[in-house]
């Protein structure tokens, strides 16, 4: 494969931190805040996007500095893996800044608030183009460090509560990783993410269960993989956006990106499988599936039922790449961009609805659809997504996981696959009927509610992600997220010569 | 060489090395802070006394090498370094004399017992929360 | 008190076994006194072989001090300049000045004025013969430090704070610093190292003398200066 | 230019005439000291630097103060522990810049010559100390850096500031007395003073007194470098202190004990010594115990300074961890760390100098809401908590890698534990002061009414932030640099 020396990754990283600059530095005006992160967004996505035809074509860019620790340079590396999640939050960056900037209009602190979210971005393109781990780790690291104030920003009890739940688990996590990583150096010398695996089963049982225990912890904390999940939930007290960015955009795509990188470039397909780690992975991540989608069906909270969604479907990726075979990995990958547009629709539906009703639970819903029947159509695209309807995004990962399994041996999982689809209509189809077909409910004499105010700078990003979940589900050929890339990432990892089908 | 004769010759190290014990007693266990500071002075002495005595020679004369003077003489580096070392003394116990006083000064005695007792001066600045207790 | 108690019986385990293995390395030590012991045989056999011509000075004490080990000396002096900073800028207020409580009997009176001078005049035999004879600048300021302490008990401090300008005090106690600071400068045109003195022996002999006064008159001011800023604190 | 020979005294000689000149020319205005003393802080570190280029140039070199041979005379020596000077010179130079506002509040304005006058004493004390190849000329240039540093702690004008600086006097001496006698120890056995070669005579020597004075140069410089369990003058001392001189004490003064330790090793590392051994694994062993109960110490204090102070002996556990492991790595980021530590250290002690200065207030929870009202030293200070827990790549991360790294290669792998657990609670006390400062409303009127401090206050903070990062940035070169003085201290790694 060839590589290439290119600045496009380091700039790609630079454009959301200078974005962060401008905005401390123009505290008060708004006009400018929202045109620098509208520019970086751009910016970024150009860029990302603009490295995507080489990366097809088989090309590797990279760009080094210098050494960060002996031994251990500090750079980036854009392979298919990584660009694709770079797309996917690149994509989203924009989208949601167009969506926080009218949420948050009459917030306090916003230079701190779209500071922070322009550095959160700038860490997760870091995460997704490292090159080594080291390099990732550091990205990892900030991004627990600028998300802080994000969830902090409504500075109350609650806010702080989750807050440092959120720290405490989220660097906790990086205390395992920071020690996995130690390990690993020790004993392979290396912590390059460019080959497929550069673990060798001759280092000893003890040291590689070590290694996988401490990395998967490590990142499982932040891809909300149970038991170690429960700062997802509590971090919902954060502004809509916020939890976006936490859902959807960056945070537990970090996690789960982290997972995938162990798996694929530091253990390396062939190792995993004679060890069998990964079956116990599978079984727990399948475990997870199903009990973080029941725990989903009790709450009362739309954003707590969506924070315990996305526990859930974090956990199909995990699944997939844990059941190492070629066609689950590709389940794997594109069920990050699949549940990231997914996902955030039905955040900035559940936000919408809050600031155009006040409404925040999921037995408040009745009749809110005929006030907002555009969002509340995005949000029944999105509920399909899930439930893994044909034609939506989630049936594709559904298909690919289920033949996966079938490839691997483990058939249990495609039951696994069909009971979380039925746990998710039993969750969403609830919602969608008492927004669409129940009067609401009438205070006094106020008996036919007006269409709830919400400004388009809302409603646009909810429908452009809606249309995406379409396109993801209706064909590989969505602009976007090419399919060709995730596979480009699939045969890189299984060294396949040839074409996936 | 017996024990007894070893004992014999190093007499002089020994007595160093228990003047040096008692100074260091009185130094941790006294409650008075002036008699802190006399423990460390019986400290100081005794490793000067030590340290003088490497340099002393049997029957040796004072390292004044003039005519006339005959040998074997003493070695004339521990003396300057004894010089120096009480010079340092000599600044460590002003300055800790001088903080004793500024402490009964202040705190009201120099006996550490009654100062952890005694309650604490609040200053008005509001630069209370200074934790005043004396770990001994 | 329990805890005292408790702390009582701790220190004596800690100093009791501490004892033991202090007494057997200094018993396992050269004995003191034998000629051979390494203390004797090594630098200072070379001090005592060489060192009155190569120091320029008889007493080798002077020698190693001025000379030799220069740079400690030097250290010396700022020490103690030091401590007379310290103590002044911790105790406060008004230490030239201030009353003894109790006026002296005409008799003690009497009896200092007599004395100081020729105090005064020893410790300046003692400073200035430093380098043939025991002694030398500290033990010639320690002379003059306890004459001054000595006139102001009698006399009152304001006395012996008139004795000079009270602003030229201040140099008086850095005296040691600035000639030795000065002396060093010297050495490096003269001899091609900071701190050196040149082998021509008056030249060298008189920046030795220079040397002394400045140890002496300092160490004399600064143990005034002491004694000064310690009474002032207790006086106020 | 940097092969003048004569720097390497006047990088001792330079602060020290410049501290004793400062009361005797400058007497009357109190802002004339503060110039002078930056300017002599400043040429100090460019001496510091010329030594350094002729260091990378050349290697390590020697004077011999007054042209005497090494035995006769004294050796000063210039190697990369040496050149610790460097940053010791420019923390003080900050430091003396903070101070210029914040002395004319809490120093007597007739004292502020002398509060200068000691600073730069204290520095010359440190560089002398740093570069001296004489055994006794260290014990002389410890004492030095010793009693400034007492009568410093002194000058708070807080009542509990003199009974922290006694008790840090008298712990001090004791330490300088331990270092004093077996010095003469050492004399009495090997005839000199000069390390290099008393190092030569004692060489494989497992004699009682060889173990007599290695024990006692260890403990002694232990307490100086306030390692647990003779750790307990420190947080008095250090909180009681005025925010400048609490920078200095903790960035630089308990680093002398630690290179205290490392000229000791040097003196007892070259032969086969019995008592080598196990003296690093006590080093290691202690080193953990401080770094979990320093940090754990740290959290639940309610005093911003005495947190700070508990966290200096949390990060003196780091750098013991290191120097006992005696690996390459370990030992390397030790070093390392003892210079970022220096840094981030300094840059929080000011900044929460700057913020008592403001509000006359001290206690964390009080502190609330002022990230809005003095939003460059709490940025300055929020920005060096992340750095200090070691979130990568900033300057407390490079330590704690290279150490944990070193406890793999010694097959200790507990002191990674220690280290990760530490970490985490550094971070935490960091996170308690982050939300004090920028999420919580103001606790106290005070607060709410102050403003900013002035420039000389906020920028030496924010430099120091800024260095911070840069210097975990330069981690890897710095562990390149500190590399021969490993391999000379420690020897050949197996």
């Amino acid at each position: 494969m060839p590589e290439l020396v290119d600045i496009r990754p380091l700039l790609a990283v630079l454009a959301s931190l200078l974005c962060a600059g401008a905005v401390f530095t123009v505290r008060q005006s708004a006009r400018w805040r929202a045109f620098w992160s509208l520019a970086a967004a751009g910016i970024k996505f150009a860029l990302v996007w603009s490295m995507l035809p080489g990366a097809l074509a088989g090309r590797v860019y990279v760009y080094q500095f210098g050494e960060l620790l002996p031994g251990v340079a500090f750079g980036f590396r854009v392979d298919a893996l990584g660009l694709f999640f770079a797309l996917v939050s690149s994509t989203l960056w924009i989208v949601t800044t167009v969506y926080a900037l009218a949420y948050m209009r009459g917030s306090h602190s916003l230079p701190r608030f779209f500071g922070f979210f322009a550095l959160c971005i700038s860490t997760t393109v870091g995460i997704a183009f490292a090159e080594n781990l080291l390099t990732l780790f550091v990205f990892y690291e900030l991004l627990t460090v600028c998300t802080y104030p994000l969830i902090m920003h409504n500075e109350d009890l609650a806010a702080r509560r989750a807050g440092r739940k959120y720290l405490i688990y989220t660097l906790s996590g990086g205390g395992l990783i920071l020690a996995g990583m130690i390990v690993l150096y020790f004993t392979t010398g290396t912590l390059s993410l460019a080959e497929t695996g550069i673990l060798e089963e001759a280092i000893g049982r003890s040291w590689l269960l070590a290694i996988f225990l401490l990395l998967i912890a490590g990142f499982g904390v932040k891809a909300a993989l149970m038991p170690l999940h429960a700062w997802l939930p509590a971090a919902m007290v954060a502004p809509t956006p916020v939890s976006a960015l936490l859902h959807a955009v960056a945070v537990v795509k970090a996690g789960v990106f982290g997972i995938l990188r162990t798996i694929y470039n530091v253990f390396g397909i062939d190792l995993l499988r004679d060890l069998g780690y990964a079956d116990w992975l599978a079984v727990l991540a399948g475990t997870v599936i199903v009990i973080a989608s029941v725990n989903a069906l009790r709450q009362k909270h739309i954003k707590a039922r969506l924070a315990w969604s996305t526990i859930s479907q974090l956990s199909y990726i995990v699944l997939a790449a844990a059941l190492l075979t070629p066609l689950a990995a590709l389940a794997a990958i594109i069920h990050i961009a699949n549940q990231a547009f997914s996902k955030i629709t039905m955040f900035f539906v559940a936000g919408a609805i809050e600031r155009g009703t006040g409404k925040k639970r999921v037995d408040e819903l009745a009749g809110v659809g005929r006030q907002m029947p555009w969002t509340m159509a995005a949000f029944t695209v999105a509920s399909l997504s899930f439930m893994g309807v044909p034609l939506f995004a989630g049936f594709v990962t559904k298909w690919y996981l289920s033949l996966g399994a079938l490839q691997a041996g483990e058939g249990i999982y495609v039951g696994v696959m069909v009971i979380s689809g039925l746990l998710n209509a039993s969750y969403w189809l609830p919602m969608i009927y008492l927004a669409f077909f129940r009067p609401p409910q009438t205070h006094g004499q106020d008996a036919s509610p007006k269409p709830a105010r919400v400004s388009p700078m809302m409603v646009v990003p909810i429908l452009i992600c809606a249309a995406y979940v379409i396109l993801l589900g209706a064909g590989a050929s969505a602009p976007a997220m090419p399919f060709s890339l995730a596979e480009a990432a699939v045969r890189f990892a299984f060294e396949l010569k040839v074409p996936l089908e | 060489m017996t024990v007894v004769s070893s004992l014999a010759s190093h007499i002089d190290y020994l007595v160093a090395v228990s003047l040096f014990l008692t100074g260091a007693w009185i130094l941790l266990t006294s409650g008075n802070l002036v008699k802190k500071v006399i423990g460390l002075n019986i400290m100081e002495t005794s490793v000067f006394a030590f340290i003088v005595t490497t340099g002393m020679v049997d029957e040796g004369a004072p390292p004044l090498v003039a005519a006339g003077l005959q040998g074997p003489f003493a070695s004339p580096l521990p003396h300057a370094l004894v010089l120096t070392g009480i010079v340092v003394a000599v600044s460590v116990t002003s300055l800790a004399l001088v903080l004793i006083l500024r402490i009964k000064a202040e705190l009201g005695s120099v006996e550490l017992d009654e100062i952890a007792l005694a309650p604490k001066a609040d200053d008005s600045a509001g630069q209370s929360n200074q934790r005043g207790s004396a770990d001994e | 008190m329990n805890k005292r108690k408790f702390a009582r019986v701790f220190t004596m385990a800690l100093l009791t076994a501490l004892a033991a293995p202090l007494m057997y390395g200094v018993l396992e030590l050269p004995p003191p006194g034998q000629a051979d012991a390494p203390a004797h045989s090594n630098v200072s056999a070379g001090y005592i072989e060489h060192g009155a011509e190569l120091a320029g000075s008889e007493n080798l004490v002077t020698g190693v001090l001025l000379n030799f080990r220069a740079l400690d000396t030097f250290g010396e002096v700022l020490v103690i300049f030091t401590a007379w900073l310290a103590v002044s800028a911790v105790a406060g207020k008004g230490s030239e000045t201030g009353h003894d409580s109790t006026p002296p009997s005409p008799v003690v009176d009497y009896v200092v004025r007599l004395l100081g001078p020729f105090i005064a005049i020893f410790a300046l035999f003692v400073i200035v013969n430093g380098h043939v004879l025991p002694g030398g600048g500290f033990q010639g300021g320690v002379l003059l430090g306890a004459m001054l302490i000595l006139l102001s008990l009698a006399l009152g401090r304001e006395s012996v704070a008139d004795l000079v300008p009270v602003r030229s005090w201040i140099w008086l106690r850095a005296a040691g610093v600035l000639a030795f600071s000065l002396v060093a400068l010297l050495g490096l045109p003269m001899t091609g190292y900071l701190f050196g003195l040149p082998i021509e022996p008056a030249l060298r002999h008189a920046l030795m003398i220079v040397l002394e006064l400045g140890i002496g008159i300092g160490g004399g001011a600064v143990l005034a200066g002491l004694y000064f800023a310690i009474a002032g604190v207790e006086s106020s | 230019m940097s092969e003048w020979p004569h720097w390497l005294p006047l990088l001792a000689v330079l602060p020290l005439l410049g501290g004793v000149l400062t009361p005797l020319l400058f007497r009357r205005r109190p802002v004339i000291p503060c110039f002078w003393a930056v300017a002599v802080a400043l040429v100090t570190a460019a001496v510091a630097v010329m030594l350094l280029l002729r260091l990378i140039d050349s290697g390590d070199f020697s004077y011999a103060v007054g042209g005497w041979l090494p035995q006769y005379g004294i050796e000063l020596r210039f190697d990369q522990i040496g050149a610790f000077a460097l940053p010791a010179s420019l923390l003080v130079m900050l430091a003396l810049v903070f101070s210029r506002h914040y002395v004319a509040r809490t120093v007597d304005p007739e004292k502020i010559s002398y509060y200068y006058a000691l600073v730069l004493i204290n520095l010359g004390g440190l560089n002398g100390f740093l570069v001296t190849g004489d055994l006794f000329n260290l014990f002389v240039f410890m004492e030095i850096f010793s009693v400034s540093a007492y009568a410093l702690v002194a000058m708070a004008r807080q009542p509990i500031a003199a009974l922290a600086a006694l008790k840090y006097l008298l712990l001090g001496a004791l330490s300088s007395l331990l270092v004093l006698f077996s010095v003469g120890v050492v004399f009495a056995m090997t005839g000199t003073l000069n390390i290099e070669d008393a190092a030569v005579l004692l060489e494989g020597s497992s004699s009682m007194p060889a173990g007599l004075a290695l024990a006692g140069l260890a403990t002694g410089f232990a307490v100086k470098a306030a390692l647990f369990p003779v750790h307990f003058w420190l947080p008095d001392a250090h909180a009681a202190a005025p925010a400048p001189v609490s920078a200095i004490l903790s960035a630089l003064v308990v680093k002398a004990g630690v290179v205290g330790l490392l000229r000791t090793l040097e003196l007892f590392g070259g032969g086969e010594s019995l008592y080598l051994q196990p003296l690093l694994s006590l080093m290691l062993w202690l080193g953990a115990l401080g770094t979990l109960g320093g940090a754990l110490m740290a959290l639940v204090q309610r005093d911003i300074k005495l947190m700070l102070a508990y966290s200096t002996i949390a990060n003196i556990g780091y750098i013991f961890i290191g120097l006992g492991l005696a690996t390459t790595s370990a030992v390397g980021g030790a070093m390392v760390h003892a210079v970022n530590h220096a840094v981030m250290k300094s840059a929080l002690f000011l900044a929460a100098g700057a913020m008592i200065h403001q509000t006359g207030l001290r206690n964390i929870d009080d502190l609330r809401g002022l990230g809005r009202r003095m939003p460059a030293t709490a940025f300055g200070m929020a920005f060096t908590l992340v750095a200090l827990s070691g979130v990568p790549p900033m300057a407390g991360f490079v330590g704690k890698w290279q150490i944990a790294l070193g406890a793999l290669e010694a097959g200790q792998p507990l002191p990674v534990a220690v280290l990760v657990l530490a970490g985490l609670v550094v971070l935490a006390f960091g996170v308690r002061m982050i939300n004090a400062l920028y999420f919580r409303p103001p606790a106290r009127v005070s607060t709410v009414s102050s403003v900013e401090a002035p420039v000389s206050m906020w920028l030496p903070v924010l430099i120091l932030a800024v260095a911070s990062l840069a210097l975990g940035l330069a981690g890897s070169s710095m562990l390149e640099f500190v590399a021969p003085a490993v391999q000379a201290i420690y020897g050949t790694p197996p």
